[in-house]
């Protein structure tokens, strides 16, 4: 981990960055414009992650949400009511409600923060971070690696079960229902 | 980092879930070749597959009890007996879709997600590790989003399975700070570095854990996570309701009842609160039960009044000796009477309608029977196992002092005879309006074993009761 | 031996209930209620050889018991004592009776018999039951099975009535399950044998957790017998039940409640119940008077007759207090209590049960139950006249049948101890003699009305029914001592009588 | 660049993330919320394994974890929005409820 | 033989003549023959004495035994009823063999009381005495007064009943059992129970004020009924027990005073009463009540034997007088005075009556003449005032004697037709008549010494003084009638009809009973009927109420977190419309369960929870994890 003034200005710009353009993402009129204010936030995060010596988890994090600000954007494109979902709009519900309990969220999460009851023991060797992961991934925690790579194939199967348009033997959609209450009914479904 | 032969020996503590993994990638290649008209040797290969697993645990049942995989995984009888009553579970699901999904021609790949949704339930059930429990957790969400998805041209299906999915978003977003906040404040992710590193009277934990709770309330549907029960019980298709409001709940008992475990007597209040939790759960289920006209949706918030019973075990977690005997033996009854109480609705080709049940026990008496015992056992009338799992669950609430929750979950098992009866009573003495076409035999036979499970866990309980006294549930 | 009462009837009703469908049996149903009849006579039989063999040692005898959930300390446990052989002998009668009697099947006669044998041996069952767990599942059964007889047998608004017993009764079921939990995490080593706990007496000066438990109980077992306040579900359960389920709930399920009251709260906390004397005394006069005051204002035969089962249950919780009390000096009062109490049980299950079957025949041959829609019926119908009026003289306690053995014991015993009690009591008798004379006058005196001219008396299988339950009635009052020395066994010892 | 500070940054996005979830009708733009949520998790989660618990490798697995969550939950959830757009030409809350009661 | 025997002939001559339904004379035969059996075993136990015992429980033990004044009723019983079941089964054609069998058990059940040496043998006849005479006063059943009348007898003296449970319990508890001879040692209060217990049964049974009216609606049955009931047999229960336990409450202060005091107060009263009446059974009745009342002061007077000796020489001639008032009513169809005077139409049957009135109004050499005499002695030792009303009520006795002898046997118009007795008839009358002559036996020293040994008390020994004012008065009651009947007034006695007919319906008495008793019971039990039907169970809905309320609270509370303010007013507006419809409605929809209608409320209110948007629900994910975080931090 580094540390110096010139690590506290970066943060600091980082800081303001991720949650300026987090506070943006739902003041924005267009959707295309809030996930590329969603990207900034996550790139600015990925920022302060590098500083605090987790470059690995840093970088991930950045390419991850690049990728999928993409897809978001395609998904908005293609499906959503604004063609394009370029438009200015407002779509917000029980305004009040929410902005009250963010405050709130923010107050208790703040005021764990400071009162200061995590124990101090830093890092000892930072740069070993990601070293040190590729061990965990393969030792301590191969059980939670192999269930994380089991669980990305059942949403990938998941996925594509539910989106793909085309199935194998003809439409995915046809008799992809509820059996009707008569049997006869059964023809014309 | 361990040595090779130490891992290979540590894969054998895993042989059921390796089964399952496995199993559920023959089922799929074997999907991506049949021909259509053999998708159903999908559903074959996966009731093979369970069984395998069945076998694979029940070997480990003779086993000493311990946590493997550097303290992430438990091996112990609470893992095990939880697994069976998953790994049974799914086989009368897999019983139950057969018919229900026929006409469907993405038949196969239904199958493999049933198998990894399985897979999350039982790796849930084992976890003492945060890291393990986030990831079961997504597993059994994921796939059970997408189950409840399943058919594409369903508008109740589409519905019910965003707002599961939205919810479950919600809650395991949430989770996922305090999960960060437990890390920092214990130094470690696993349940036994909490058990000594979680500090005294500390808020900062008292978040964390409400966030974890959150999270698990989610998974066992209970208040306040509770929204999506009665949505997907109504809209997802039918087998599926009748697994994801069951099968994820043996799980997220399970690591509940670890997670109590391991936290420090005086770090948090969590009885209270988790018994705070089990009367609103049980009284809200209960209470919007009441006047449901959807056989399907009644089923959803019995669901959630079910949950709120078996908090009450959560409570008595490490006080009682009694406590884990009766978490498991409430599953064990409460997760036949909900398959057979679905499964009636699916062999009736999803009836739902409780004035569509009219005349049931004429037209159809064995189907009219299973649905009373399964409504009996939900109730707790004995001589089924509901009872002994309703008795067990008082005797904890009591032993520990939560007398009052006993009786608030009494005064809820009055009010639910209510809604219970609003169905059987038309069913048996309603007259028939319409003949009533069933799906086939596989689903009867199904609803039917389900039911008579109740009855005979329900005499038969010393077996189980012995087992379940000599069951261990570690963290460490 | 013991068992085999308890399960013929209920391997019996299994084997019924796979019995082909209602269509081909059209016909039939005679066969089948004399199938039906015969075994449900069996545990009659059983349990008068049980009789034969009862030595009276003032302990369980013949106890049957083998492990059912030992990890739980829970067993099947059966036996018989002085209280609970005649409660067992009786319901085993009033079930041949209640089965044999004729009624209107609805067009499902198997599933009737079904549940009528089913609950025969539920019944008996509880009462043999030497295990809290096993009486406490047999009780809830009772209720569903009672719940369904009611519910597709019954007439007017019947599914209502019904829900309301389920419900009302369930409810009650409840504060005595969390009750039985509380005496059972008292014990040690923890058991629900009956025997075990009456020797560790667990909560024995347990004070207020004591009183806790206790409430629970009394709850639970006051809802089922029915005392004053908590009555309401009886009338509508009566009044809509057909004639033989009437006679079962009045006969048979009623006294659970009672029984309870004996068998559990007095015998395994008999101080929380010598504490507790008083005001169960003033709540038992209350239910005494109350009841039989509603019953005389009553125009509907069957309400009169489900009041004056409160106010004759009313009876029996009031020997019961004063049996609990620890009055020294006074064991022979109390055993005379105790004694009298236990004898009305019985005999306001016959009596009881045979005037509700009376009043099912009065229903099936006018079609109401309204009093006075009747009247001179002894014109047309001698022998339905002459039991319904030995009855109601039995009930009413006259001297020579069942009822006055038993309340002449209950009013001497309280009367040694709580004498103003007592006074007031006796004003009950007044009062049902009152009704019940009214009742036999405006229904079977006077003239007959132009419409029930062709008004047809008892059938044969009516009489026989009733004759046999009129017959005991008789005996006990003639002749109570081979009853009274067998509850008398029990009740000596437990008042340690000298 | 105290652990307060960060933990204050984590605090905010997750406070606008709960904002955003509670407030958006779009489920996109909702689900922009959760991403948020997460994003605040594993930035409290690096500066507590750093600062906290002594760099324990499990720290770095868990935001693995935490990384694949995000990613199976935008997933399931970019495919399931299509989905109920297919059926239901819905891409509001507001316009999916028939389930309810 | 076994002294079971005695109420067991009858009982079973019950069941053989119940058999021989269809065949009356064969009925008859058996009903007289067995009640002449049943006086000659009486006699025998009279003599032997006999007793048994039959052990119930450990607690209880029927004792049945033939001694002291029993020795004299067991005989008196059949002596008496002999005739009259002879003088029924000839005079009364309506269900001949049900009203001979009901007579027989009802000898039975007398018999029973008369051998009970315990409390609950005694509970036992004494009960079953009075269920018979239910069934025997409501005979002619079709006419459903008579049933009523049957049923107020039999409440009446079943409300004295009580006391006989009372003084049984009492018995009980002060020495462990039922037996008359533990009595003696029973330790106060139990014995001042006892005592107050039998006092009320006696005086209930025995047709005392204020029990007194019973007997008028006693009259509905048959005359040879009433003649059963009023001589030796119901009415004559009271007193025979009081005869038996006097003794042995003796020691309790006010048994004896309060005894004499109710005994002479219905002397009176009903002197009066029988004095004003004009219906022929009624002057019976009240005069029945009135010589109880005489038998009362001779007990509370402490001659227990003088009561005994009343008791015998009353059964006599009251049964011989209710047969010859039978007959003339069967003669005439009216039971009215006044209309017709019968003296020379039935001449043996008027003679008869004459008889019996002289022995009612007390002139010697009549037995009763001699009874009232040593009433009389033993009042004036006690008390001087005692002795004045006795005296009175003597006087009241001749009057009325008198008074119904003239009017409805004297000479005077006879009616048109008359229906002459048949011999059976006349047979019974003239036997009883017979016997009351022959008890003029009882001013012989050594028979009336019989009934000191048989009593165990002392008689009075009136002196001569004594004896002539008692004939004064007797002679002043004749004289009074003779005067009365020269004016004319001897029926209605110069009083205006509203007064009388206030007097002749017992003083008011039953209206006064019907007033404060029976009224305030009928109404009480009609205001507590619908009492149950809605508050008692509307205490379970309250409470269901309040449930709803609770949960209407919480939805509201959980909307304003939802909807806002204004919008929680409006909708709570309306729901207040809404729930109270649906509570109107409630009874209407069958379905809705009276218990469940608030559950059912809250039920639906938590169902708008479920409102189907899902940003509700996260706000509701949202505030519970507050209140979870709340709760634990709260209960750390």
């Amino acid at each position: 981990m580094i540390t110096g003034p010139i690590v506290d200005a970066a943060f600091f710009l980082f800081a303001a960055g991720a949650i300026i353009s987090g506070y943006r993402v739902f003041r924005t009129d267009s959707m295309v414009r809030a996930a590329f204010y969603l990207l900034a936030s996550f790139a600015a995060v990925g920022g302060i992650l590098v500083l605090l010596g987790s470059e690995f988890l840093g970088m991930v994090l950045i390419l991850m949400m690049a990728g999928e600000m993409l897809i978001m954007a395609i998904v908005m494109v293609m499906f959503m009511m604004n063609p394009a979902g370029l438009n200015p709009m407002v779509m917000v519900h029980q305004n009040r409600v929410a902005a009250l309990a963010g405050v709130v969220a923010f107050l208790a999460l703040g005021g764990v923060a400071l009162l200061g009851e995590f124990p101090s023991r830093p890092a000892p060797k930072p740069a070993a971070a990601t070293r040190e992961l590729g061990e965990e991934l393969l030792g301590d925690s191969m059980l939670v690696f192999q269930t994380a790579g089991v669980t990305l194939l059942a949403t990938m199967i998941g996925a594509i079960a539910i989106t793909s348009s085309r199935g194998r033997h003809g439409s995915a959609e046809e008799g992809s229902s509820e059996p009707p209450l008569q049997p006869d009914e059964e023809d014309k479904a | 980092m361990n040595g090779g032969a130490g891992m290979v020996a540590v894969v054998g503590d895993v042989l059921p879930e390796i089964a399952l993994v496995l199993g559920g990638i023959v089922v799929l290649l074997y999907a991506l070749f049949a021909t259509a008209d053999r998708q159903v040797g999908a559903a074959l290969l996966a009731l093979a597959t369970v069984t395998i697993a069945s076998l694979l645990t029940l070997r480990m049942l003779a086993h000493d009890q311990i946590v493997t995989f550097f303290g992430t995984y438990a091996r112990d009888g609470g893992a095990l007996w939880a697994k069976l009553i998953v790994l049974a579970a799914t086989a009368a699901t897999i019983g139950l879709s057969v018919p229900w999904f026929r006409r469907d021609p993405r038949h196969g790949e239904y199958y493999t997600l049933l198998l990894f949704s399985a897979l999350g339930a039982v790796l849930l059930a084992g976890a003492t590790d945060l890291k393990e429990f986030i990831v079961a957790m997504l597993l059994s969400s994921a796939t059970g989003f997408v189950l409840c998805a399943y058919h594409r041209r369903s508008s109740p299906a589409a519905e019910a399975a965003i707002k599961y999915y939205l919810i479950g978003a919600l809650a395991n977003s949430a989770l996922l700070i305090g999960v960060a906040f437990l890390f920092g404040l214990a130094g470690g992710t696993t349940l036994e570095a909490l058990a000594t590193g979680l500090p005294d009277h500390s808020l900062t934990a008292v978040v964390g854990v409400g966030l974890v709770i959150l999270g698990i309330a989610f998974k066992i549907g209970a208040v306040p996570a509770h929204a999506w029960v009665p949505d997907v019980a109504q809209g997802a298709p039918a087998p599926v309701a009748a697994f994801v409001t069951a099968v994820p709940k043996v799980g997220g008992f399970l690591f509940l009842a670890r997670f109590v475990l391991a936290l420090p007597d005086s770090s948090v209040g969590w009885q209270l609160m988790i018994a705070l939790l089990a009367a609103a759960t049980m009284t809200l289920g209960n209470l919007a039960s009441l006047w449901q006209d959807d056989l399907r949706r009644l089923l959803g918030w019995s669901a959630v009044s079910q949950t709120g019973y078996g908090l009450m075990a959560i409570v008595a977690i490490g006080r009682s000796d009694l406590a884990v005997p009766a978490l498991l033996f409430f599953l064990l009854a409460y997760v036949p009477a909900n398959l057979a109480a679905f499964g009636v609705v699916v062999e009736l080709r999803g009836r739902t309608a409780i004035t569509d049940y009219a005349g049931l026990a004429r037209s159809r008496p064995a189907l009219a029977g299973g649905l009373a015992l399964s409504f009996l056992s939900f109730i707790g009338v004995p001589p089924l196992s509901g009872f002994v799992a309703k008795l067990l669950l008082f005797v904890v609430a009591m032993e520990v002092g939560y007398t009052w929750l006993a009786v608030v979950a009494a005064v809820n098992t009055v009010i639910s005879i209510f809604y219970y009866v609003r169905v059987l009573a038309p069913a048996y003495f309603g007259d028939l309006r319409a003949p009533m076409p069933v799906l086939g035999r596989a689903a009867a036979w199904t609803a039917l074993a389900s039911a008579a499970a109740l009855v005979v866990t329900g005499i038969a309980a010393e077996p189980f009761m012995a087992a379940f006294k000599a069951v261990g549930l570690l963290i460490r | 031996m013991l068992s085999l009462a308890i399960f013929v009837p209920i391997a019996a009703a299994i084997a019924f209930a796979f019995l082909p469908r209602t269509a081909r049996l059209a016909g039939r149903e005679r066969w089948l209620q004399a199938i039906a009849t015969v075994i449900a006579a069996i545990p009659l039989g059983l349990l008068v050889i049980a009789w034969l063999r009862f030595e009276g040692t003032g302990g369980f005898e013949q106890v049957e018991a083998v492990e059912w959930i030992p990890t739980l300390g829970v067993g099947y446990r059966v036996g018989i004592d002085g209280l609970s052989l005649p409660l067992a002998a009786m319901t085993a009668l009033l079930f041949v009776v209640s089965v044999a009697y004729p009624v209107d099947f609805r067009g499902r006669p198997v599933p009737y018999f079904v549940l009528m044998l089913f609950l025969e041996g539920v019944s008996i069952g509880l009462f043999l039951a030497l295990d809290l767990f096993l009486f406490f599942v047999l009780w809830d059964v009772s209720l569903v099975a009672m719940y369904f007889l009611i519910a597709a047998w019954g007439h007017g608004d019947a599914q209502r009535s019904a829900l309301k017993f389920f419900i009302y009764t369930f409810a009650g079921s409840l504060p005595l399950l969390l009750a039985i939990l509380g005496l059972y995490l008292a014990t040690e080593p923890r058991t629900f044998d009956m025997a075990e706990i009456i020797r560790q007496q667990p909560l024995a000066g347990a004070g207020l957790y004591a009183t806790v438990v206790f409430i629970g109980f009394f709850i639970g077992f006051a809802i089922k017998t029915p005392l004053v306040p908590v009555h309401t579900w009886l009338p509508p359960a009566h009044v809509d039940a057909p004639g033989p389920a009437s006679a079962i709930l009045a006969g048979v399920l009623l006294k659970m409640g009672t029984y309870g009251f004996v068998r559990i709260l007095m015998s395994m906390m008999p101080d929380t119940w010598a504490r507790f004397a008083l005001p169960i005394a003033i709540l038992a006069t209350i239910a005494i008077v109350y009841g039989a005051l509603v019953a005389l204002a009553q125009t509907n035969l069957k309400r009169l007759i489900a009041y004056t089962s409160i106010n004759h249950m009313g009876y029996v919780v009031l020997g019961l207090a004063a049996a609990g009390t620890v009055v020294t000096g006074q064991e022979a009062a109390r055993a005379i209590a105790l004694t009298g109490a236990t004898v009305e049980m019985v005999a306001h299950g016959l009596i009881t049960g045979a005037l509700f079957l009376i009043s099912g025949s009065i229903l099936t041959r006018g079609g109401t139950y309204e009093i006075d829609a009747y009247g001179g019926l002894l014109t047309r119908a001698r022998w339905l006249t002459g039991l319904a009026a030995l009855l109601i003289f039995a009930s009413l306690g006259l001297p020579g049948l069942a009822g006055f053995v038993a309340e002449v014991q209950i009013f001497v015993g309280t009367l040694a101890i709580y004498p103003a009690l007592a006074a007031v009591a006796l004003l009950g008798i007044v009062i049902t003699a009152a009704l019940f004379l009214r009742m036999l006058g405006r229904l079977f005196l006077g003239t007959l009305p132009e419409h029930w001219r062709g008004f047809p008396d008892l059938g044969r299988a009516e009489a026989v029914a009733l004759g046999a339950l009129a017959a005991v009635v008789l005996l006990i009052g003639v002749s109570p001592a081979w009853l009274l020395g067998v509850v008398d066994s029990f009740a000596g010892p437990f008042v340690g009588r000298p | 660049m105290s652990t307060e500070a960060v933990l204050i940054v984590a605090a905010a996005l997750f406070g606008i993330g709960v904002y955003g979830a509670l407030s958006q009708q779009s489920f996109v733009m909702l689900m922009m919320g959760l991403e948020l949520m997460i994003n605040a998790a594993i930035l409290a989660l690096v500066v507590l394994w750093a600062r906290a618990a002594g760099g324990n490798p499990q720290g770095q697995m868990l935001g693995v974890v935490f990384l694949t969550v995000m990613a199976v939950e935008m997933a399931i959830g970019f495919a399931l929005i299509t989905g109920v757009y297919r059926v239901r030409r819905a891409d509001i809350t507001e316009k999916l409820r028939r389930l309810k009661g | 033989m076994n002294v079971l025997i005695l109420p067991l002939l009858p009982l079973v001559a019950a069941g053989v003549v119940w058999l021989t339904a269809g065949r009356p004379r064969l009925a008859a035969g058996v009903a007289v023959g067995v009640l002449v059996a049943t006086l000659a075993v009486g006699l025998w136990a009279a003599m032997a004495t006999p007793g048994t015992t039959i052990a119930w429980s450990p607690a209880i033990e029927l004792t049945l035994r033939v001694d002291g004044f029993g020795r004299l009723m067991v005989v008196l019983v059949p002596f008496i009823a002999a005739p009259i079941v002879a003088y029924a089964a000839a005079s009364e054609p309506e269900g001949r063999t049900r009203l001979l069998v009901l007579m027989l058990a009802f000898v039975a059940a007398m018999l029973m009381l008369v051998v009970a040496a315990d409390f609950v043998t005694l509970l036992i006849g004494w009960e079953l005495v009075g269920a018979t005479s239910w069934a025997l006063i409501g005979h002619t059943w079709r006419d459903r007064s008579n049933v009523e009348a049957g049923t107020q007898a039999f409440l009446t003296t079943r409300l004295g009943d009580l006391g006989l449970y009372v003084a049984a319990g009492a018995a009980f508890a002060a020495s462990g059992s039922f037996a008359f001879d533990a009595l003696p040692g029973a330790s106060s209060p139990w014995r001042e129970i006892v005592a107050g217990g039998v006092l009320l049964a006696a005086a209930a049974k025995s047709a005392q004020v204020p029990f007194s009216p019973w007997l008028f609606a006693a009259m509905a049955g048959p005359t040879p009924v009433s003649a059963l009931l009023h001589s030796a047999t119901l009415v004559a229960a009271g007193v025979y027990l009081l005869i038996r336990l006097a003794p042995a409450l003796e020691p309790v202060a006010w048994f004896l005073p309060l005894t004499a005091l109710i005994g002479i107060v219905t002397a009176l009263a009903g002197g009066i009463v029988a004095t004003f009446q004009t219906h022929m059974k009624r002057v019976l009745a009240a005069s029945t009540s009135a010589q109880y009342g005489l038998m009362f002061v001779a007990v509370g007077a402490g001659s227990t034997a003088a009561a005994g000796a009343q008791l015998v020489t009353h059964a006599a001639f009251k049964s011989l007088l209710f047969l010859a008032v039978g007959s003339a009513i069967h003669a005439t169809g009216s039971a009215l005075l006044g209309r017709f005077r019968l003296g020379r139409v039935l001449p043996f049957v008027a003679a008869a009556a004459g008889v019996g009135s002289l022995a009612l109004a007390g002139i010697p050499p009549l037995g009763g003449a001699w009874s009232k005499e040593a009433v009389l002695g033993a009042a004036i030792e006690t008390s001087i005032g005692l002795g004045v009303a006795t005296l009175t009520a003597g006087f009241l006795s001749a009057l009325y004697a008198g008074r119904l002898q003239l009017l409805a046997f004297g000479s005077g118009e006879p009616p048109l037709r008359v229906r002459r007795p048949t011999s059976t008839e006349l047979v019974a009358i003239g036997t009883l008549a017979a016997a009351s002559v022959a008890l003029g036996a009882l001013w012989i020293p050594g028979v009336s010494a019989i009934l000191q040994t048989l009593t165990g008390t002392r008689l009075p020994s009136g002196g001569p003084w004594e004896f002539a004012v008692a004939l004064a008065t007797v002679a002043a009651g004749g004289l009074a009638v003779l005067l009365l009947e020269r004016r004319g007034h001897l029926l209605d006695l110069g009083l205006r009809p509203s007064l009388r007919a206030g007097v002749e319906d017992w003083l008011m008495l039953p209206r006064l009973t019907s007033a404060l008793v029976v009224a305030p019971t009928l109404r009480l039990s009609l205001a507590l009927a619908r009492a149950d039907d809605r508050v008692i169970d509307a205490g379970v809905r309250a409470s269901a109420r309040t449930a709803r309320l609770v949960s209407s609270l919480v939805d509201r509370h959980v909307e304003f977190s939802i909807d806002g303010v204004v919008q929680t007013v409006a909708a709570g507006t309306l729901r207040a419309a809404d729930v109270s419809r649906v509570a109107d409605d409630a009874g209407v929809d069958r379905a809705i369960e009276a218990t469940g209608r608030g559950i059912g409320l809250a039920g639906h209110q938590s169902r708008r929870l479920q409102t189907g948007l899902t940003h509700h629900y996260f706000v509701i994910v949202a505030v519970g994890l507050a209140l979870i975080a709340v709760v634990l931090a709260a209960a750390r």
